[in-house]
């Protein structure tokens, strides 16, 4: 298994090295361990200090409009977690959100099907997109980032291919609007309804049966997982069928949502997507990370992103922030383990001398 | 990791070797020369195509065109070999070059009188600190170079895009002298193809003959053994980065000079094409193995592709499908000529004692 | 089979089969049955009353394709002026990548904070007309520039010129260039752009005139509005048509990436090369020789119109209808035309005699 | 008091004073000494687990130690770093080998210190000779030129020689350099360290080969549990007073393994072969059986577990459990079968480090414990509670990370993840690997207690004495066969050993 040591720096260590990984990483999972809590504190603190300090921010059209934009975020960071946990990565999400919108577009455009097959048809194709990425993962053992990122390329460049030079539009209003849909008598949109469902079965899945137990020891020891009768590679496989699958779901709601199927749907999602997962106390290590930390992680960026916009910060800047907080979520918690493990050495060595 | 008997060796008990024989080449040299050479094949039957169906692809202002529009991108090529070698990757190489471009035409802004070379000196010297800030944050994090480089990649761009503000710079705010060598030919060869030939010499001479090249090489085929072995890896690491940070910035230098016009989006998305080139060229996406010169090919022939497509009028929207299939043969492929090797190896002889 | 297999084809087997219930419950909707039930015609609320003075204070927001991009920033710099005039506040936001979705994140907080009026180009006519509407009911005045929506989302729409006349432009410039006959080329920005798509169909009726019968277009080339893109497709073109003698790249990424790959070339000066471009791109490539004249409108120009426009729709001077007129500052008065359409007038042909007197 | 002042002529090279090395909750080394001198092989002996190999890793500077003082020439010697301890003249060659697959044999050999021509380039004829200069006074022919991926251990253990030899090093430390070597390449080796020797180079020797140890040093030192026992001249020692310092008590009374009446069979392995790795394996576990599979390092023998259990496939043979064709390549029907494999490295194949006690405990029994596909309520725990009790797990909590737990407790919350699945075949490698004598005992009783019950175990062990005191019935390994099938009773440290080393397999 080559790939699993593949662009870690840690050193995967022979015999007793990993003995002081273990000691490491028993610091870091206690820093970890507050680490749901403390994205859900820097959440509500997000939340307090907007309301407060930035106009418009605290109304429920505003809460309709975050929400809603963070529809495709939250559905496309579930599958991702997972993928996470088990130490992958799936970086060819938004360009299969985005073929999977054109794909859309081009049968509604000329298949004369119904949009209601259409849309079962475009998951069961993101479905396709996912066991391709799988069959290279798994089937031929190669490393899960080369491997998307390859895809990235592709299913864009074939999301273009497939509607050329147009956008499709036509969608019945009944649908387009189905999509930005509030629940009657409240300002959430209809669409956070099925998030929640997905989000509820894969905090399930993840952990509370076998499945999330063996993501977690896979994402951990892959060797160890294998010899405890863990499918390590079919897992992985179904892994990213589901993922792309949920790419498929998002691709709908995106072309109903924005009405309209085109090549760049989505384009540079993922970084999103995988900044969200990790600031929600994902490793990017795999093995460790919980469903509610990512639902943190997710809702803090879109408060982050709506609340900046609100105050006029500037695009860019919104751009930097971005890029500032995937380099800060995998930065700070290995700095602080570095640092508390270099601390328990220190208090170790005068313990030492003392005695 | 193989631990099998091939009985590659032949254990003479008592009498030992003959003398110093003539070394033979290598298996890995070997198998370089095959992934090389079954590139220029390859181009040599995409330029026959496309010739046959449009002979004006080989005219001389064909392969000056060529030879251009090649040159950033083995250079760029060039800088993540140097990377992917030790086992990492630099995602944020399209950024810099665009920051750097830009920076370029800002400081012609700012100082109109200053000559070409000492642009392009601090055109390196900001890509290098770009590179700088990669290698810093993977050495203190002790994090996948993907995920700080997936990060910068947007940094970079965001800094890009705040400092350039809606702007461009345009060719006239350049002095001729800079722009001249963006189309300047010598003997008929791009000045700016000749600065990638250079960077490519260059680069395969280090790797290959100096001790700190071959470093590069021992990390990425087996990092711990790599420590155990007194190499300093984290600083070897930090300096490629750098050094690829370097070679962005060069890119950007000769990026401004060649297009002129400059906004802020120069660059987006081109390293997608250079991992591609370099993946496509033969260097082993695993770290360790790979040559600058198979990477050159690789960027040769991804141009060449681009190029060709035009000509043929294929759609261009197949461009990008094109590189992402690229990629995935290209994995795919040396992942089997790795198990076919491993299993001819191994199955030589079973304990043929 | 095992339960972990199990499970993950539980799951995809429930959400095939509640589609397909979906499916079967709603009885389908196809696209014969939907048709094309979206109304058309710009829908104007409130009579207007043409003597109502501009009112002062007014919050004018830009929303630009993207923030990035120098055209959007001259025009943008364009509406400033405008709303500084009339003292009111002016506000630029925008994606800095050029997404119809990240528009509509935008659009969604001008509405929230209230704006009176958004001026935006829009990155595609449909993605962002429910952001807008949901706008507009929240009571913004939209105005469009350069790109349109779908007319029912919008009030006005400034057309920097008329699709007609920039066929009209185009074609007769090159036709003066290269003598009135020979192959001629075009390449565009991105193969979806919808402007750039309605002019190039334009530019076909037009070369059926006989004064035209001359000249014959070859292809339709995408640059993508990339340098590099362009530059390569430029290449291609000219390797493909050897008899080429003319370009037309109605883009101002594209003409002067071929302007510069032209002026390196030694089809310099053969083929000849014309479009849409800012003086201050082409400038370099008018005085040595590889371009003889292009056009633009003035995007500040625009903006300033658009500005006006918003305005005067927030103060009540018009309604969009056809036939209101309103006041733009320097630039005179104006009518709305059908479909609530403004046109700010022909582009201005740049060549070596004037292109020293404009700079942006 | 010093444990080497007495009565050595020159003052040593090397002295390590008191070294300390802890891993997390696992002291490494208590207080180690240990003193090298000039032109003199010195034995380090101690049982897996002694602490022998992170003594070398201090040595080696790739482990900075807690507290302690080391000096070379009388010089305090601090090591930041491998570099630091090559630049001091020690060389390493470790216990697996740690090449550059991807090189080429000279640069491994070479790496950092490749001879140089004009402008600081490498000379890669020049180092091609040298290579070959090296490998001719080991007496192989192994080709400088071709990549170090493929070549075999034993072959990967030479060039790991021929690098330490490279050095011209002050201070040769070899753990356990002969494990893969057959008998001539040994005596060569020896003779390079002696002639290393005569030099005055110091020469540090780590092997469970007593034969070696007390033909090549003349000093032995013996650890156990991470601490130093003694120092002696080996001229003073026997091979029995030194295993008695090793374990720190008799062995005759660490292995009980009661006698059983015999069952069914349970295991029948039939001709498995996997080329390249072993061939043609066949042999039979009875209920209430414990068979041991004996062989050096390298003879196929974990290989033969791992795909007896499914881990790896293989290419031909069958695997037949209480008669029924077990199907290959898939470690969840051996399970199902009722089938346990406890590997050989616990911390990699073991166990998930990270998780707890309790997730590692129940990981192969997370199916049977899910109610409607869920883990809800405390089955789990439960069900770990109940047999780390059992095994008597010493832990704080549950909920600790496994990493947290010495190596004893660690192999004991390895044995109960596969003793709850209630497992017919136990298939065991290196039981008591790294774990102290105690634990020890415990364990062979435990398993003793398994034969009774009528499990059928196979147990894989590179211990000598445990194997002679466990086993029914011994299996003896050589490259990838299985050379000699010993019954208790004719099963001693020669035959087997005999065996071991392909002399006479033949016959």
């Amino acid at each position: 298994m080559a790939h699993d040591s593949l662009y870690t720096a840690p050193p995967s260590g022979a015999g007793v090295e990993t003995e002081r990984e273990g000691g490491r990483f028993a610091a870091l999972r206690r820093a970890l361990g507050s680490w749901d809590a403390a994205v859900v504190a820097a959440l509500v603190v997000a939340v307090l200090l907007a309301s407060a300090s930035v106009q418009n921010f605290a109304t429920g059209r505003n809460a309709q409009f975050l929400l809603l934009d963070l529809v495709p975020l939250a559905l496309l960071a579930l599958p991702m977690t997972l993928i996470v946990i088990t130490g992958e990565i799936d970086l060819s999400v938004a360009s299969m959100v985005g073929l999977s919108s054109t794909l859309m577009g081009q049968m509604w455009l000329s298949s004369g099907l119904s949009l209601e097959l259409i849309c079962v048809l475009v998951v069961l194709l993101g479905g396709v997109l996912g066991a391709v990425n799988g069959v290279f993962i798994t089937g031929f053992g190669l490393p899960s980032l080369a491997v998307t990122i390859g895809t990235l390329a592709l299913y864009r460049g074939l999301s273009f291919v497939v509607l050329g030079d147009q956008a499709v539009a036509d969608f019945p209003p009944s649908w387009t609007a189905a999509a930005v849909r509030n629940l009657p008598g409240a300002s959430i949109p209809a669409a956070v309804v099925p998030v929640l469902l997905l989000a509820v079965v894969f905090g399930v899945v993840l952990h509370a049966t076998p499945v999330g137990r063996a993501l977690y020891a896979m994402g951990n020891n892959d060797q160890a997982a294998t010899f405890a009768g863990v499918s390590v590679a079919r897992t992985k496989f179904w892994l990213f069928v589901v993922s792309g699958a949920v790419c498929g779901l998002v691709g709908v709601f995106w072309t109903l949502r924005y009405a309209s199927a085109r090549g760049d749907n989505a384009t540079g999602l993922e970084l999103t997507v995988v900044t969200a997962v990790l600031l929600g106390g994902v490793s990017i290590f795999g093995g460790r990370g919980g469903l509610l930390g990512v639902v943190g992680g997710v809702l803090l960026l879109g408060v982050l992103r709506n609340a900046l916009q609100l105050a006029d910060v500037d695009a860019n800047a919104l751009t930097i922030v971005t890029g500032t907080l995937l380099i800060a979520s995998v930065v700070l918690p290995n700095a602080v383990a570095n640092l508390r493990a270099r601390l328990h050495r220190r208090r170790q060595r005068a313990h030492l001398t003392a005695s | 990791m193989s631990r099998t008997d091939t009985g590659a060796s032949e254990r003479v008990a008592d009498h030992p070797p003959s003398g110093p024989g003539r070394p033979r080449r290598g298996l890995t040299e070997r198998l370089l020369a095959v992934r090389e050479l079954s590139l220029l094949i390859a181009l040599a039957a995409l330029i026959l195509v496309t010739t046959m169906r449009n002979d004006r692809f080989l005219s001389a202002q064909s392969i000056k065109d060529l030879l251009l529009g090649c040159a950033i991108l083995v250079i760029l090529a060039v800088g993540q070999t140097l990377v992917i070698v030790t086992r990492n990757v630099d995602l944020s190489i399209g950024s810099i070059l665009g920051l750097v471009a830009f920076a370029t035409g800002e400081l012609f802004l700012a100082a109109p009188g200053t000559p070409w070379p000492v642009a392009l000196l601090v055109g390196v010297a900001l890509g290098g600190l770009c590179g700088v800030v990669n290698g810093g944050l993977i050495a203190v994090a002790k994090v996948p170079a993907l995920v700080i480089t997936l990060g910068t990649l947007y940094a970079f761009r965001g800094i890009d895009y705040y400092w350039a503000a809606g702007r461009q710079i345009n060719a006239a705010d350049m002095p001729r002298s800079f722009l001249r060598l963006g189309n300047q030919t010598v003997l008929g060869v791009p000045v700016l193809f000749l600065v990638a030939l250079v960077v490519v010499a260059a680069a395969g001479f280090y790797l290959r003959s100096y001790r700190s090249g071959r470093e590069l090489y021992a990390i990425g085929s087996e990092p711990a053994a790599a420590r155990l072995s007194g190499i300093p890896v984290g600083r070897r690491v930090f300096a490629v980065f750098a050094a690829n940070g370097a070679l962005a910035g060069l890119a950007g230098v000769l990026y401004a000079a060649r297009f002129g016009t400059l906004d802020a989006a120069a660059g987006a998305g081109l390293e997608l094409q250079v991992v591609a080139a370099a993946v496509v060229g033969g260097v082993a996406i695993f770290g360790g193995s790979g040559s600058v010169y198979g990477a050159a090919l690789g960027a040769v022939l991804l141009t060449t592709i681009g190029s060709s497509l035009a000509v043929l009028r294929i759609d261009p929207f197949w461009q990008q499908a094109v590189v992402g299939a690229l990629i995935l043969a290209a994995i795919g492929l040396d992942r089997l000529l790795a198990l076919r090797t491993a299993a001819r190896l191994r199955g030589g002889s079973a304990h043929g004692a | 089979m095992s339960a972990n297999q199990r499970g993950l084809r539980l799951g995809a087997t429930a959400l095939t089969l509640t589609a397909l219930l979906l499916t079967t419950a709603c009885g389908g909707t196809t696209r014969e049955k939907s048709g094309n039930d979206t109304g058309g015609g710009s829908q104007t609320s409130g009579a207007a009353n043409p003597d109502a003075q501009l009112k002062e204070g007014l919050k004018i927001a830009f929303l630009p394709k993207q923030v990035n991009n120098p055209y959007f920033t001259t025009s943008d710099n364009g509406g400033k002026e405008a709303v500084t005039e009339i003292k009111g506040e002016f506000k630029e936001v925008g994606p800095s990548e050029a997404s119809a979705s990240s528009q509509v994140s935008y659009i969604n907080t001008l509405s929230q904070q209230g704006m009176d009026v958004i001026v935006t180009s829009a990155n595609d006519p449909n993605a962002i007309c429910g952001a807008l509407n949901q706008a507009k009911a929240a009571g913004a005045k939209i105005v469009t520039f350069d790109s349109d929506t779908k007319p029912e989302c919008r009030q006005i729409f400034v057309n920097q010129v008329t699709a007609e006349g920039i066929a009209e432009n185009q074609v007769k410039l090159i036709s003066e260039q290269i003598g009135g006959a020979g192959e001629i080329a075009i390449l565009s920005a991105t193969a979806n752009a919808t402007n750039q798509n309605a002019w190039i169909a334009l530019m076909k009726e037009e070369l059926k005139k006989s004064e035209y019968s001359k000249i014959k277009l070859v292809t339709v080339a995408y640059g993508n509005d990339e340098d590099q893109k362009s530059f390569q497709e430029t290449q291609g073109l000219l390797q493909s048509y050897p008899n080429l003698k003319g370009i037309i790249s109605p883009t101002t990424v594209g003409v002067a990436a071929a302007a510069r790959y032209l002026s390196g070339s030694q089809y310099k000066g053969k083929v000849k090369l014309t479009g849409l471009g800012t003086p201050n791109q082409m400038r370099e490539f008018v005085k040595d020789g590889t371009v003889d004249a292009f056009a633009l409108w003035s995007p500040a120009d625009l903006g300033y119109l658009a500005a006006y426009a918003g305005a005067a729709l927030a103060s009540g001077q018009i309604s969009g209808a056809e036939g209101d007129k309103f006041k733009a500052g320097k630039l005179g008065e104006y009518t709305v035309g059908k479909d609530g359409v403004v046109v700010l007038g022909p582009p201005t042909v740049f060549d070596q005699n004037n292109i020293d007197q404009f700079q942006f | 008091m010093s444990p080497d002042t007495d009565g050595t002529q020159t003052s040593p090279l090397l002295v390590l004073d008191d070294i300390t090395k802890s891993f997390g909750a696992v002291a490494a080394l208590r207080g180690v000494h240990l003193a090298l001198h000039r032109g003199a092989a010195h034995a380090l002996v101690g049982e897996n687990g002694a602490g022998k190999s992170t003594l070398v890793k201090v040595l080696a500077g790739a482990h900075a130690p807690d507290s302690g003082r080391m000096t070379l020439d009388g010089q305090p010697l601090v090591l930041r770093g491998p570099a630091d301890a090559r630049a001091a003249g020690i060389a390493v060659i470790y216990q697996e080998p740690t090449l550059f697959p991807d090189l080429s044999v000279a640069e491994n050999i070479f790496m950092g210190r490749q001879p140089l021509r004009g402008a600081r380039r490498i000379d890669s004829r020049a180092m091609n000779r040298a290579t070959e200069r090296l490998f001719a006074r080991l007496g192989v022919r192994i080709d400088p030129t071709r990549p170090a991926r493929g070549l075999s251990i034993a072959d990967q253990q030479l060039v790991e020689i021929a690098k330490a030899l490279s050095f011209d090093a002050r201070v040769l430390v070899m753990d356990e350099p002969t494990a893969a070597l057959s008998g001539v390449e040994v005596e060569r080796l020896f003779g390079v360290a002696r002639s290393l020797c005569e030099r005055g180079a110091a020469v540090l020797f780590i092997s469970h080969r007593f034969d070696e140890v007390f033909d090549l040093c003349q000093r032995i030192t013996v650890m156990r549990d991470g601490a130093w026992v003694s120092s002696d001249p080996a001229a003073d020692l026997t091979v029995d007073e030194v295993v008695r310092r090793m374990v720190g008590r008799d062995v005759s009374s660490l292995y009980p393994k009661q006698d059983t009446t015999l069952r069914d069979t349970l295991l029948d392995v039939r001709g498995l072969s996997r080329a390249g790795v072993f061939s043609d394996v066949s042999f039979t576990v009875h209920g209430g059986e414990i068979v041991a599979l004996a062989g050096l390092v390298g003879a196929g023998r974990s290989e033969v577990a791992r795909a007896i259990f499914g881990v790896d496939r293989y290419d031909a043979g069958q695997v037949r459990v209480a008669g029924r064709v077990l199907r290959p390549g898939n470690p969840r029907k051996a399970i199902a079968a009722g089938m346990a494999l406890v590997p050989e490295d616990r911390r990699q194949q073991g166990l998930v480090m990270e998780l707890s006690v309790e997730r590692n405990a129940t990981l192969a029994r997370r199916r049977a414990l899910s109610r409607l596909g869920l883990l809800l309520g405390g089955a789990e725990r439960a069900e770990a509670r109940c047999w780390t009790r059992r095994l008597q797990v010493k832990t704080s909590r549950l909920a600790a990370p496994v990493a947290t737990l010495s190596g004893g407790n660690q192999q004991k919350v390895v044995l109960a993840k596969w003793l709850a699945t209630e497992p017919r075949i136990l298939i065991i490698d290196e039981p008591t690997r790294g774990i102290d004598v105690g634990t020890k005992a415990e364990v062979h009783r435990l398993l003793s207690e398994l034969a009774g019950a009528g499990l059928a175990i196979l147990m894989i062990s590179s211990e000598l004495p445990e194997v002679l005191g466990m086993a029914d019935r011994v299996l003896v390994m050589h490259e990838g066969r299985v050379v000699r099938e010993l019954p208790r009773a004719e099963a001693d440290e020669t035959s087997v050993m005999f065996a071991a080393t392909g002399q006479g397999a033949a016959a």
